[in-house]
């Protein structure tokens, strides 16, 4: 496939912004230990950015509770297009473990993620592995490529 | 002075090219030797065979993806800031970064540098940088962007005061302002990173600062202020930033190289063959600041200062005494 | 036993009949009247020196509220806690607040004022811990549901780019100086902060009401997702309040198997707070070199429970897995590697003259100040206060019985000593790992025993207490007999912690924020609460509330 | 006080020959290579074809109710939500027939909008229709191992009894047997 230089610098350069949006730090730090030496993505051209405004994969950790899930969509809209979005865990896919049993919402609980904002890429695990978390940024390389 | 000549006016339109290219390999040298210094991998210089289909096959342009990436996204400009000041400080930045690139020599060549006076246009227009960072930073309307702002007027103070004075003691053992006159008196004679070494430190440690390195990168420090006046800056305009950032990386190298090594010419040599040595003298001098880089904590910012004073001020002090000193009982010698 | 016995005795003569005592083994549970209850905080933590640990409330329904006050004199006479109970008619469920009596009880009191009907009297600021500002108070569950309207737009949002204050900065709720949610509003003079308001609750995930919709059994490992760095703590915490609900002892096996796991956690946090440490002072190089020193923790783990974080080894009535046979010699090897690495990594921040700089002398805390506001933990012991739960009321396997070793402690109360002790904490923790790794070795046995039924429980209500990496962290869990914890509280370590953090910032410059908010190693995912103490309290806390639409600028 | 800048330069240098990188995502089977998984590792779930019985234990025990055991139409479904577990391994604890395995394989990413498009992991076994009203009663294979597991434990007396009993009352649906009690000889009152 021929890609134009405009849409391999895309894949070729991808900088994250992390949000964590609650949840219990263990995708936070398995995110952190992607970035040190064992799983280094900086290989790929990847990087941390603390700033959304420069990143291009918005990673979000975490079921979102109430009080961040504004924050979080404003975060969100702050990252200029075009953007991926990747929900890291169980808990920002569902919700996980924070749900209650008897299906009623968590009072505490504005997600999970997919309802705040648009999804691309789902990463199950709790906490995902760094392959896991390597998996799906390739995965959001490929996504984004063609955005 | 004669008429400039049609090779004149391509070096000139082709020195800022050659810079910013080299711009982007020092980049990477950064990024790769910091990352194997912390036992990290780095940007694959080879990409492994299964990834190339993703990944494309060398990791060598890293940089170049960065700003081409950043240049075709869009840019959000914030509705609090003060517009044009906003959308302009990046530009201002640019313009004067490519027209330092073109009095910069290149492995000695560079048909302004040979003017008068180039090594002060040259050191006025690296000047113009940070003052458009400031401008910017403080236009963004956030307040990362504005301490950010601050934190890098006060560093910007520290750091030109040995730059400035170290440049100058060059500038008194070669007896001339023009950056091609004091490559040609290295050329014939002693490089002088030998002659004079005290301006070679304090040179060096002021580039560390002005390109953002650790100890020094006070106005970027990520956790305290997020980009500092890069903050608001997004899409494009952030690409006009590090597109400055590359320039300014190959104009502080190509000085420091052009001042304290003879612009890599070799003496008895031929001119052609100065090309190969300036690139391993400035991957030398890159490797050197990134050894410095990944070695130390950042300062706080009145630490810097203090810092600043203390050791490269007082350094570049006694490397112009020395030049004067030099001047005086070697004047054969210039 | 003297002092208890005291204690006990002067309750007994100054407070006449409006006291009840029951005793436990040397946890001695209290009745009182709500009138008595200034009386008797004055009385214990005035003469003899207790700490207040929590103030819970359970609500029982038609039979009121129950306030209990956890004392804790574990510091001077092992295992002694005297909880203070004092039962509110449901109709005027009204207290006296204690906060000006003892401090630390004033996140506490806010925490329950949230969650339950009863009001503190005179509290001095009752604002909102964890929830939004704007919340009605008390939560209500079915107002709640309201919170999220049809469209999914949430009402509390806030307004779009407020024109800040120059001088007013926020730190957060995303900003990369943590990870996780929190606001500081830091007000500068130049680079020097003046004053700091606190908002925390941004990760506030509602768990203690999810413990109560959950068996005993699945509870756990909801402990373990309280927090993720220090999941075998709280796990740990939970079943120390469980198994003494039921009057279970655990097997020398699963003791030793469960300070194993605690012990590799500590190492792991430890080594995960120098790195982020590193990262605030932007030495990113000391951030990979204490990572990939974590790795050979997460090995370990991995080797020994089958993942590398959330272990899941705790159950009731012991462990899951059991550690034997030549795993335990990997392990030895593993753990040789990290210890030197480790050392290391000290000798590399000890004797780096910039990480010095940037590290001593600020944020000092001094061991009054420590001791009156109760910090815990490190933080509690690198200003010199020998407070270590595993000492002052040992769980598992930190009996002197099973294993020796000593508490670390530092004078300095700066942001270095608790660098120091920290480090230093990582060899005693290596240290225990190998006496429990030449114990699991050499005995054997059952790994676990069976749990009893709910139904059969000894007793109804059981503190439980664990030091996790943080400091100590208290479980309190009440059964009904069903199969299901009536109520569940949680004190975690970093809620005492970061009661101080308005203190510790103020007269520091900006860049020296991050790295003295790190230095008490904040965990929002185990806390997430909120405080205000510094000297102009009360006039910002109006300032606070009038404006508590948050301006988020990046 | 230099010589920790010292040390750091060394070890720095030392560093940069050993880099401990893994080449993960350039070779698949280099997942783990460094801390050989162990045989417990907890990744994505499998059920045993042969040995689950359909019992629903796991469904119970999960502490973050991610699997979900659905009847229909005489077929038993137990469905693993990935993207709702924690892989606490507490169902493959639980397991009375082992037949439900975590397996060291981590790769679970997908691409999709929300949580319907993650992995499933899905299990049927045929129900054992009701004797009396046809409607479905419990897996056939449950009904064997309860079979197997009741004459392996009981006084070897009484065991002919039993047999002959369990052959009747196990294929009866709960309601049927409710109804049916007295014809069964299983009310509490007929033995009076």
């Amino acid at each position: 496939m021929r890609l134009g230089l405009r849409e391999k610098a895309r894949a070729y350069s991808p900088w994250i912004f992390h949000a964590h949006a609650g949840g219990c730090n263990n995708c936070d730090i398995e995110l952190a230990a992607c970035f040190a030496p064992r799983f280094d993505l900086e290989r790929m051209g990847i990087q941390l950015r603390n700033n959304p405004r420069h990143a291009d994969i918005f990673l979000v950790t975490g079921p979102a509770p109430k009080q961040i899930a504004p924050m979080l969509r404003r975060v969100y809209d702050q990252v200029p297009n075009p953007k991926v979005a990747i929900a890291c865990g169980s808990c920002a896919i569902t919700g996980g473990i924070y749900n209650r049993d008897d299906e009623k919402p968590n009072y505490a609980i504005g997600g999970p993620v997919e309802k705040l904002i648009p999804i691309d890429i789902l990463v199950p695990g709790c906490p995902p592995r760094p392959e896991s978390i390597i998996q799906g940024i390739m995965l959001a390389l490929e996504k984004l490529r063609h955005r | 002075m004669e008429l400039p000549s049609t090779i004149s006016i391509a070096s000139i339109v082709f020195l800022p090219i050659v810079s910013f290219f080299l711009g982007i390999i020092y980049g990477y040298e950064i990024r790769k030797v910091s990352a194997r210094l912390q036992s990290r991998r780095g940007p694959w210089l080879l990409v492994p065979k299964s990834l190339r289909g993703t990944l494309g096959v060398t990791r060598l342009f890293q940089p170049l993806y960065d700003i081409i990436k950043l240049l075709c996204k869009e840019s959000l400009i914030p509705s609090t800031s003060t517009k044009g000041l906003f959308r302009s400080a990046p530009y201002i930045a640019l313009t004067c970064v490519i027209v330092a690139a073109a009095f910069t020599p290149v492995a000695t060549y560079s048909y302004l540098a040979s003017f008068e006076l180039s090594l002060v246009v040259i050191l006025y227009l690296l000047l113009g940088v940070p003052f458009a960072f400031i401008l910017g930073g403080a236009a963004s309307a956030s307040p990362w962007g504005v301490v950010g702002s601050q934190r890098e007027a006060e560093l910007m103070l520290a750091y030109e005061t040995p730059l400035v004075i170290a440049a100058f003691s060059i500038a008194t053992m070669a007896d001339s302002l023009s950056v091609q006159k004091i490559i040609d008196v290295q050329a014939t004679r002693l490089p002088f990173l030998l002659l004079n070494p005290l301006s070679a430190v304090a040179f060096l440690v002021a580039i560390i600062g002005k390109l953002h390195l650790k100890p020094f990168d006070v106005p970027e420090a990520e956790v305290e202020i997020v980009a500092g006046p890069a903050t608001e800056y997004g899409g494009r305009l952030l690409a006009i930033i590090e597109i400055v950032k590359t320039f300014l990386m190959a104009i502080c190298v190509g000085l420091f190289i052009a001042l304290f090594l003879a612009g890599g010419s070799v003496p008895g040599y031929e001119k052609l063959f100065s090309i190969p040595t300036f690139l391993l003298e400035g991957l030398l001098i890159v490797l050197v600041m990134t050894l410095i880089h990944t070695l130390n904590p950042r300062f706080r910012i009145d630490q810097a200062l203090i810092w600043y004073v203390r050791v490269p001020t007082i350094l570049a002090i006694s490397g112009l005494v020395w030049a004067y000193a030099f001047r005086h009982f070697f004047p054969a010698f210039i | 036993m003297g002092r208890t016995e005291d204690i006990i005795n002067g309750l007994n003569q100054r407070l006449g009949t409006d006291f009840e005592f029951k005793a436990g083994t040397k946890i001695y549970w209290f009745y009182t009247n709500r009138e008595r209850v200034r009386e008797i905080a004055k009385y214990l933590t005035g003469e003899f020196k207790a700490r207040l640990i929590n103030v819970s409330v359970i609500d029982r329904g038609l039979n009121g509220y129950e306030v209990i006050y956890h004392y804790s004199l574990d510091h001077l006479d092992q295992y002694v806690h005297f909880n203070v109970k004092v039962q509110l008619p449901p109709e005027e469920p009204e207290i006296e607040s204690i906060s000006d009596i003892a401090p630390e009880a004033s996140w506490s009191e806010r925490e329950m004022m949230e969650f339950t009907p009863v009001r503190f009297i005179d509290h001095p600021d009752p604002r909102h811990l964890w929830l939004p500002y704007e919340w009605p108070n008390p939560v209500e569950s079915e107002k709640c549901e309201h919170f999220v309207d049809k469209n999914g737009k949430l009402p509390f949002a806030p307004d779009t780019a407020q024109k800040l204050e120059r001088s007013l900065i926020p730190l957060g709720p995303y900003h990369p100086l943590l990870i996780e949610g929190a606001y500081f509003r830091v007000k500068l003079n130049g680079e020097t902060i003046t004053d700091v308001d606190v908002k925390l609750g941004w990760n506030h995930r509602g768990i203690m009401k999810l413990f109560e919709g959950r068996s005993y059994s699945r509870g756990v490992f909801l402990a373990e997702r309280v927090c993720g760095i220090c999941n075998v703590a709280h796990t740990t915490a939970y079943l120390n309040a469980v198994e003494t609900l039921g009057g279970i002892e655990i097997p020398d096996r699963a003791r030793y198997i469960r300070t194993l796991m605690a012990e590799l956690e500590r190492i792991h946090s430890h080594l995960l707070w120098l790195g982020v440490a590193g990262d605030l002072i932007g030495f990113k190089t000391l951030f990979m070199l204490s990572l990939k020193a974590r790795e050979q923790v997460l090995d370990i783990f991995e080797s020994l429970t089958g993942s590398r974080r959330a272990p899941a080894m705790n159950l009731i009535g012991g462990i899951r897995k059991d550690v034997k046979g030549e795993v335990i010699t990997k392990t030895n090897r593993r753990l040789q590697t990290m210890k030197k690495e480790t050392a290391k990594l000290i000798e590399i921040v000890y004797n780096h003259p910039l990480t010095r700089k940037r590290l001593q002398g600020i944020g000092k805390l001094d061991l009054f100040t420590a001791k009156n506001a109760g910090a815990v933990g490190p933080t509690a012991r690198a200003s010199g206060w020998k407070l270590d739960i595993r000492q002052s009321s040992p769980y598992a396997a930190y009996g002197p019985e099973y294993t020796t070793w000593d508490i670390v402690t530092d004078e300095g109360g700066d942001v270095w000593s608790r660098a120091i002790v920290r480090l230093k904490e990582i060899l005693v923790s290596a240290d225990i790992l190998v006496q429990c790794l030449k114990a699991l070795d050499n005995n054997t046995g059952p790994i676990s025993i069976e749990a009893a039924d709910p139904k059969d429980f000894k007793f109804n209500e059981a503190l439980g207490k664990a030091e996790a990496p943080r400091g100590e962290l208290v479980y309190y869990v009440v059964s009904d007999g069903s199969n299901i914890p009536y109520s569940v509280r949680i004190r975690t370590p970093s809620f005492r912690n970061n009661a101080l953090l308005p203190k510790l910032l103020s007269g520091h410059t900006l860049a020296d924020a991050p790295i003295i908010i790190g230095s008490i190693d904040p965990c929002y995912s185990c806390t997430d609460r909120i405080i205000t103490i510094t000297d102009s309290g009360a006039k910002k806390n109006s300032n606070m509330a009038a404006s508590s639409q948050f301006a988020w600028s990046q | 006080m230099k010589y920790g800048v010292v040390k750091l330069t060394k070890e720095l240098l030392r560093n940069a020959i050993h880099p401990v990188t893994v080449n993960y995502p350039a070779k698949k089977d280099s997942l783990g290579e460094l801390t050989e998984i162990v045989d417990e590792s907890r990744g994505k779930h499998r059920f045993d074809e042969v040995k689950c019985v359909g019992c629903g234990a796991c469904a119970i025990v999960c502490s973050s109710s991610a699997i979900t055991e659905s009847d229909s139409d005489l077929e038993r479904t137990l469905s693993v939500e990935i993207g709702r577990c924690i892989f606490c391994g507490r169902c493959r604890d639980i397991c009375p027939e082992k037949g439900l395995e975590l397996t060291p394989e981590f790769e679970i990413s997908k691409k999709g909008q929300n949580a319907n498009d993650c992995i499933r992991v899905e299990h049927s076994v045929p129900l054992g229709p009701c004797d009396k009203c046809g409607r479905p009663t419990f897996p056939i294979r449950q009904i064997e191992s309860v079979k197997k597991r009741v004459s392996e434990n009981i006084d070897p007396a009484n065991l002919v009894t039993v047999n002959k009993d369990m052959e009747i009352f196990m294929r009866y649906c709960p309601d049927c047997r409710r109804t049916a009690s007295y014809a069964l000889r299983t009310h509490p009152r007929k033995s009076y």
